[in-house]
């Protein structure tokens, strides 16, 4: 069924009777050309870019519960494409370009909203590495303005601009930057590559690879063998515990960021703010809620869940910048499991098991890079060529160092 | 978070700076055959388990002590802590 | 008026306030929507998606309808809940979300529109045409959306933080958590009680209970009375514990002030982390409704809290006094509320209750077996339709209490992740096994919801939790109470083709749950999804088990196997002002002064932030327009005569012991432990990783003892690796470190009459360049006998010296020499100065040395000492980093007017400009006073081997292009000679 | 005697000082401090003839004090000898140790309250230390409103509180700010 708003008008008028299911529930069959381990935004984008773009016709997408339930269940929704390092822009300049036309791809309105992002600098160290960045941006075909202090004065006056203790100087932005209804990224790929005959798989756990002469020859589930020509795993997050039943050690910890929603609110803020010196971003939803947050809490962890000094700590941030937004509260905190990776970027890549694929590391920036995280991981499993935008983001970067650090800090995965 | 620090007691985790693995410990030996291969696995690779960690600790806002904590990266639990310049000493006395 | 005898208000005083402009009265005890109803208000606000006219639904933190802009102006408090603000004189409300007045809210025109807005039907739509989502259809929805306003003025009052330490933190000051709190308070027990409302006493205060048949709120007032006596137990009313973190953390916001007109000198808020080595969670119960048609009319609310409205406040919840009241219940309790209010003489149409077989259980019609499936009244109920025996009939009828059962308030108990458990027995989730640990669930929270019940499982819990570390509580001697049994039916909502709301704020009907089964948004969390079931203000406290129920029945499974939803922080929404807490403002993080700050503030310095230290940026003159003649005079007197810069923020680490030499050779890439003493060395610190990290210099003062320095940004990082490897790697050398950065004030005396000056002051010490040369250093005494440090070292090129004395002499003897170096033009410079010095002398600093480039690049590949292991060594030489050919050069503008700016990238002439063609980039750029233009560092691919090329720095993030000459970085002196001199 | 002036961490000539109803803060800019570190193998000395405090602790002597900073570490304070070499004296006392002068790397600022109470709720303010680690004779090093500080509880109602020097104005900021809002009546 196509999606329209006349069909929405036709079915208000007919008493919904003619809406059908967004997708199927089928039970999984005995073997598959590609098998997807993980159906969350990368693994359902994958899915349906294998289907749509590479014409793959026998296609599982294995998600231990319910789709969507990883990390684009929750985040705080900004896409962008301001990267610095020619290992990282042309990926995520690719991936905005998908998202500007991902409705009309998928039929399903994703709410991509291209409201702008603002980084703020307050010195002028921080405005050269921004005009360096925003160069770099420009090169790689992105879009990128440097705003003086009066420039995002006028976009922003709710900032704290008179007594600031880091005085805002101005900001790099990216008009083409914005935000996404996550959910909707995960349904609107879900549905897609259900319209295309991929086996979306829900309550369906991996409990193992089947391995044979160095081959993998499908996965162990919850829901019994699965075979599989090809196994891609996109579980970021849980990346390590994953690919530690393929008997593999990875670059990657895992780590919890919190994000946070006030109440909702009539609209206060434009698009997406970034403050580096206090460590706090924020956008406001359609539905009026602020959606922020800041660092990661910085130890490893599993638990879906984070730690009050960090809350504070994200919350100090935001007073500082917009005392205005003091009189809101505080309506929903969570946290979410990062595949934090040792230079910051992300895999995608072989493993030196043939037929094993992996996608992960993605950091705290995972969504913004969905679309050309599945068409990139799509393109290696179709063809078993890397995508010409993500040819970095090989394992063995590592070892002969090539690392792509955005952030200078080493490999110390809390500090990405 | 508390952290059970061995000779001060529960202690606010925010006095200390975290650093990851236990494992960082163990630097190869530079002069060992294959030392790039060593080294890679050390600086870029970890176990990362969901499950009880062995995982350094510094006490930065505090006396400045390495800790070795144990803890459950599930559940958050601290399973122990001690100074980090005891274990690699008993470490090395074992050796 | 509809206020009612009896209740826990001060009728002697009167408090006035305004809603929406008018003028009501109420007294002391009394909260914002009690008032309200008390002046026969019922309307108070409306939907979010519909513009429904809703009135109060609840009398606590749940509330979904009645929500207000509390204050004006800064004050402006949006989506405040009427039924948790405690009643002050002069306070002033408004409803939100309404266009026009709120009895006639023109959006309310979406209701007519409501089957275009079913489920999720924004996903299907606005796509076309592409461009229309930013322009035209996402601002009419954000427009619509949303519920109060913000100010946008800065929150104008105080806030604060602190910590706590308990044994035994109480969570909720009811029934259970009063009886906990005196167990754990008798036995000694270092004991918090916290309770969100302002009175302790929790569901006894709505209840007509008796104890020991006295009226329980006597009960409560004496324990709340002996707890207040007790030392051992804090009484925090007024505080919501919103958080249960690790380890015995949680998180309470304290109202300090918010029963106030203004905070005055107070704070308004607190945010308290409370350290609890055990907790008892007594948060009680929320009731649930029951979905009917047309069930969200004002007048329509919870059956419990029309009792406590009535008992309480002393309130009916009609608007007219004469209005009759129905009660629609599944269970015994519910028929509670008729009696409670007949007791009261409010006039009770009767009981509706679906089970067959209801019991009656005072004198009012009974209508059992029946349901209400019909309501009237635009802006307040006026009628139900009672359906009973397939009869149906309309009564005349004012207001309506709904009661379907109630929910144990299980949040803080699931906030670790651990899930509920549905109990049959009760029709609910209770606290499941994997709550946090050193959490008891205690009373109605653990689904003992009678007050026997409640009593005893908070002593219980008390007893058990303080057993556990070890202190023993005596059993109390519980007074006798209600034990009446739990008697309810599962039935969750009466089926019809209306809409029947289940989500009141964000209008979510049980139409909307069975299309989300339809389109297979099944799994609870794509039906919350979906629908934005539970995602409003109140959390889905109402409605989310009913939906549960709903989507139950149509995929035919039970409740348990549908799923639950288990609970994260906060518990109720906390305010951003207190959760950032303190200063927001120039004191939102702590600033680092210099030694020298006044004196520099006296000179007129402009300052800047370097990481969180504060330093001089300049120092203008009178008479100098442009902060660049400031500079440019600045950097000219050093290379003519000589200057002062205070750079104290520079990390100094004492090394000691008999293997710091060793200690160091290993932590720098070069040889330090060959230094003789007396000397210093620069030295370039590697990460593990092989990349350059630090740099600084080693000054050894003698064989056991070195002075490092780092660099500003890096002093704390350096300071930590250091501990790492002396305490993580190599615990059996001899090594000792501290921080020494804030002891000594150093002070960079540089330019060529630096020696002259420094002669000047230092007490009988031979200067000259045999005694003391270029990377020299000595323990010494300055200005008749003040212990000082030299070291002759250069950032400069110039001849160069740092002198360290301590702290509380550096502005002393900063003013001292410029004393005493007038007639040689000493000058003091900044960091602008120095910026400009060392690009002139090809000096890295943090914009090279970014924790990206290598030693190669940086051009100090042969200080990584090939002789020895070091941190990084190794992993320097790996492929990628050796095949690195991007190197440091200089870079002057072939048109001298030109502007070298950095962030540029770099370009070979005549080449695209594009990723591929990129050659580099310009890391750093000054004016030069002494090359009369601008120059700049940068990183160029295969630079040392480029010089004299003409290349072309694009910025076309500011539409220019500059043409540049690749030169040495070393634009001044490149054979070092003045600094050896 | 050097003929320079010293100032204090305050930036002024003479010592601040602040009252409230219950509480006085003043900054002790007198107050001489060394660190001693233990070289390897080293049997803990007895400087001045003071017995070195154990983990958390701190012991006083009068002329001369001591807190424990770090394993085989300990900071010596010396009251009112802030401007002679203290640390020399030090080295005179405990050859062979590892010492460093530590007088200004610190600002003082001594806290003396009429009551325990006020003293408590003050620090509850602060710093998060369970009241057990910081009773009387007790010492720690945390993190108060961002900065790192060590705690000396000198006596039930006097607690010193060192922070590093550069935060001396931020420090006592947040001290005083916290200080005027302790209700100190009770």
């Amino acid at each position: 069924m196509r999606f329209s708003g006349f069909r929405v008008v036709k079915e208000a008028l007919t008493g919904h009777k003619g809406w059908g299911m967004l997708w199927r529930n089928p039970d999984p069959k005995p073997a598959y050309d590609i098998v997807i381990v993980g159906g969350g935004g990368h693994g359902l984008a994958t899915a349906f870019y294998l289907a749509k773009t590479f014409k793959q016709a026998r296609v599982a997408v294995l998600e231990k519960g319910w789709l969507g339930s990883g990390n684009i269940g929750r985040n705080t929704t900004i896409i962008r494409s301001n990267y610095l390092l020619p290992g990282n822009e042309p990926f995520y300049e690719f991936s905005m370009k998908l998202w500007e036309n991902l409705e009309q791809e998928t039929n399903f309105n994703s709410m991509v909203s291209q409201r702008g992002i603002i980084n703020l600098y307050h010195t002028d160290g921080q405005r050269d590495a921004y005009r360096r960045r925003g160069n770099a941006m420009l090169l790689a075909g992105a879009d990128a303005r440097l705003l003086g202090q009066d420039e995002v004065r006028e976009i922003a006056p709710f900032l704290n601009f008179d007594n600031a203790r880091f005085p805002i100087k101005g900001g790099l932005m990216q008009p083409r930057a914005g935000t996404a209804r996550h959910d909707g990224v995960a349904w609107g790929y879900a549905r897609g590559a259900d319209m295309r005959g991929v086996d979306i798989i829900q309550n369906c756990e991996v409990t193992g690879f089947r391995i044979e002469g160095g081959k993998v020859q499908g996965v162990e589930t919850s829901r019994g063998y699965i075979g599989a020509g090809k196994v891609g795993v996109a579980v970021a997050g849980n990346s390590s515990r994953v690919m530690a039943m393929a008997g593999m050690r990875l670059p990657i910890e895992s780590h919890v960021l919190q994000a946070f929603v006030s109440e909702g609110l009539k609209p206060t803020i434009p698009g997406v703010i970034t403050f580096g010196a206090g460590h706090f971003y924020v956008s406001q939803s359609d539905k009026g809620g602020l959606v922020f947050g800041g660092d990661i809490d910085g130890y490893n962890s599993y638990a879906q869940r984070g730690n009050l000094p960090v809350v504070e700590d994200v919350i100090e941030g935001g007073m500082a910048l917009m005392p205005m937004i003091g009189r809101a509260r505080l309506l929903r905190s969570w946290g979410g499991i990062m595949d934090m990776s040792m230079d910051g970027s992300p895999i995608i890549d072989r493993t030196e098991i043939d037929g094993l694929y992996f996608n992960g590391g993605w950091c705290y920036g995972g969504f913004k890079a969905t679309p050309a995280s599945g068409y990139a991981f799509a393109h290696l499993l179709a063809t078993d060529r890397p995508h010409e935008t993500a040819e970095a983001y090989r394992f063995d970067r590592f070892a002969r160092g090539y690392v792509i650090d955005e952030k200078g800090v080493g490999a110390q995965p809390n500090l990405h | 978070m508390l952290i059970p620090h061995p000779l001060l007691g529960l202690r606010d985790s925010q006095e200390f700076t975290y650093l990851g693995d236990a494992a960082l410990m163990d630097r190869p030996d530079p002069a060992g055959g294959n030392a790039e291969a060593a080294f890679t696995d050390y600086v870029f690779l970890r176990d990362n388990p969901a499950g009880v960690h062995r995982e350094l600790w510094f006490h930065e806002q505090g006396d400045r002590s390495w800790l070795v904590v144990t803890r459950d990266t599930v559940t958050h639990e601290i399973l122990g802590a001690e100074l980090a310049r005891d274990v690699k000493l008993n470490e090395e006395g074992a050796q | 008026m509809t206020r009612l005898n009896g209740g826990l208000v001060d009728r002697g005083t009167t408090l006035s306030f305004a809603f929406n402009g008018k003028s009501y009265a109420g007294h002391p005890g009394d909260t914002l929507a009690s008032a309200l109803l008390a002046n026969g208000v019922q309307l108070m606000g409306r939907s979010f998606k519909y513009h429904r006219p809703r009135g109060v639904f609840s009398a606590g933190s749940e509330e979904p309808n009645a929500m207000v802009e509390l204050r004006e102006g800064a004050r402006q408090e949006p989506n405040t809940r009427a039924t948790v603000t405690e009643l002050y004189d002069g306070l002033i409300a408004r409803s939100q979300n309404h266009l026009g007045p709120l009895n006639r809210d023109l959006l309310a025109m979406n209701d007519y529109f409501a089957p275009f807005f079913a489920a999720g039907f924004y996903y299907k739509t606005f796509m076309w045409p592409r461009a229309f989502w930013e322009k035209l259809y996402e601002p009419m929805i954000r427009g619509a959306a949303g519920l109060g306003r913000l100010s946008k003025q800065a929150d104008p009052d105080a806030y604060d933080k602190g910590f706590l330490h308990c044994d035994l933190l109480v969570i909720g000051g009811g029934a259970a958590g009063l009886a906990a709190a005196l167990t754990a308070g008798r036995a000694g027990a270092q004991v918090i009680l916290a309770d969100e409302d302002f009175r302790l006493g929790g569901r006894l205060l709505a209840e007509s209970h008796t104890l020991d048949d006295a009226p329980a709120t006597g009960w409560a007032a004496s324990v709340a009375q002996e707890l207040a006596s007790l030392p051992n137990v804090r009484l925090m009313t007024r505080t919501t514990v919103f958080g249960v973190y690790d380890h015995g953390v949680y998180g309470a916001v304290e109202r300090v002030a918010d029963h106030l007109a203004t905070p005055g000198p107070r704070v308004r808020q607190s945010l308290w982390r409370i350290t609890a080595k055990r907790a008892v969670l007594a948060a009680g119960a929320t009731e649930r409704h029951i979905p009917f048609a047309d069930n969200d009319r004002p007048g329509i609310m919870l059956a419990g809290a029309m009792r406590a409205y009535a008992n309480r406040w002393a309130t009916a919840p009609t608007r007219n006094a004469a209005d009759p009241v129905a009660v629609f219940a599944n269970n015994d309790d519910g028929h509670r509320t008729a009696l409670d209010l007949m007791a009261k003489g409010v006039p009770v149409l009767g009981v509706i209750d679906p089970r067959p077989d209801a019991p009656r259980l005072g004198d009012y019609d009974l209508f059992a077996g029946g349901v209400i499936d019909g309501t009237k009244g635009r802006l307040g109920l006026s009628a139900i339709r009672i359906t009973q025996d397939g009869r149906s009939s309309w009564h005349r009828c004012g207001a309506l209490g709904v009661a379907g059962g109630w929910n144990p308030n299980v949040h803080l108990a699931s906030h670790h992740r651990g899930r509920p458990v549905w109990e049959e027995t009760l029709l609910a989730f209770v606290p499941g096994t994997g709550g946090p640990s050193g959490l008891f669930p205690a009373g109605a929270a653990a689904g003992k919801g009678s007050t026997a019940a409640a009593l005893q499982s908070g002593m219980e819990a008390a007893r058990k939790a303080l057993a556990e570390i070890g202190i023993a509580a005596t059993a109390l001697s519980l007074p006798d109470a209600e034990d009446a049994p739990i008697r309810q039916a599962a039935f969750w909502h009466v089926p019809g083709k209306r809409r029947a709301w289940v989500d009141f704020q964000n209008d979510v009907t049980v139409k909307d749950i069975a299309l989300a089964h339809k389109e297979n948004m099944r799994p609870v969390e794509h039906l919350k999804r979906w629908t934005t079931l539970g995602m409003a203000t109140d959390q889905g406290k109402t409605a989310n088990i009913s939906a549960l129920a709903v989507m139950a029945e149509l995929t035919d499974k039970t409740i348990p196997e549908t799923g639950t939803t288990i609970f994260r922080p906060p518990y109720t929404g906390v305010s951003l002002s207190v959760l950032g807490g303190g200063d927001t403002g120039a004191h939102f993080r702590p600033k680092r002064l210099t030694p020298t700050h006044h004196w520099a503030e006296e000179q007129g310095a402009v300052f800047v932030e370097v990481g969180a230290w504060m330093r001089a940026q300049y120092f203008p003159r009178p008479g100098e327009t442009h902060w660049r003649e400031t500079v440019d005079r600045e950097a000219k007197a050093v290379r003519a005569g000589v200057g002062l810069c205070d750079v104290t923020t520079l990390g100094k680490v004492d090394v000691q012991g008999a293997d710091a030499g060793e200690f160091l050779n290993r932590l720098y890439s070069n040889m330090m432990g060959t230094l003789a003493v007396g000397k210093v060395r620069y030295g370039l610190m590697l990460r593990e990783d092989g990349h350059a990290y630090d740099d600084g210099t080693c000054a050894r003062l003698s064989e056991d003892h070195y002075v490092v320095t780092t660099t500003t940004a890096n002093a704390g990082p350096v300071y930590r690796n250091m501990e790492f490897a002396r305490q993580c790697l190599w615990p059996d050398l001899d090594v000792q470190v501290i921080s020494t950065t804030d002891a000594w004030a150093q002070i960079a005396v540089a330019g060529p009459k630096s020696r002259a000056l420094l002669e000047r002051i230092v007490d009988e010490f031979d200067l000259s360049n045999a005694a003391f040369p270029f990377m020299a250093c000595a323990e010494m005494t300055v200005c008749k006998g003040l212990r000082a440090r030299l070291f002759r070292i250069s950032f400069s090129g110039e001849l160069a010296y740092e002198i360290a004395v301590p702290a509380r002499y550096g502005q002393a003897l900063m003013a001292r020499l410029m004393e005493a170096g007038a007639d040689l033009g000493v000058t003091p410079y900044g960091t602008e100065a120095l910026g400009v010095l060392r690009i002139e002398k090809g000096h890295a600093a943090g914009a090279e040395l970014n924790g990206q480039t290598t030693a190669q690049m940086l051009g100090l590949g042969r200080m990584v000492s090939q002789k020895k292991d070091s941190i990084g060594a190794i992993m320097s030489r790996r492929e990628g980093l050796a095949a690195d050919r991007r190197r440091l050069v200089g870079l002057t503008p072939v048109d001298p007017a030109a502007t070298v700016t950095p962030g540029a990238h770099l370009f070979a002439e005549g080449a695209a400009r594009s990723m591929a063609t990129d050659q580099g980039w310009i890391t750093s750029a000054a004016f030069s006073p002494h090359l009369g233009s601008s120059i700049g560092l940068g990183f160029l691919e295969d630079g040392e081997t480029r010089m004299g090329e003409i290349l072309v720095a694009a910025n076309p993030l500011e539409g220019q292009e500059t043409r540049l000459k690749v030169v040495s970085a070393h634009f001044i002196d490149p054979e070092g000679e003045r600094l050896r001199d | 005697m050097t003929d320079l002036t010293p100032i204090t961490a305050l930036g002024a000539k003479t010592a601040r000082k602040e009252t409230y109803d219950a509480l006085t803060l003043s900054e002790n800019p007198e107050l001489a401090l060394a660190s001693l570190a233990l070289r390897r193998d080293q049997t803990p000395p007895s400087p001045f003839g003071l017995r070195l405090p154990d983990p958390g602790h701190c012991a006083d002597k009068g002329s001369v004090a001591a807190f424990w900073t770090a394993p085989g570490q300990w900071m010596i304070e010396a009251p009112g000898r802030a401007n002679e070499d203290f640390a020399a004296r030090l080295e005179e006392e405990v050859p062979g140790g590892s010492i460093s002068e530590q007088t200004d790397a610190w600002t003082a600022i001594e806290i003396t309250a009429k009551n325990s109470a006020a003293l408590e709720a003050l620090m509850q303010k602060l710093v998060n230390l369970d009241p057990a680690q910081i009773a009387p004779g007790h010492a720690a090093r945390t993190g108060l409103e961002h900065m790192s500080v060590y705690l000396i509880r000198r006596s039930e109602t006097h607690l010193a509180v060192m922070g590093m020097r550069s935060f001396a104005a931020a420090l006592w900021h947040a001290l005083v700010t916290a200080a005027a809002r302790i209700d100190q009546t009770a």
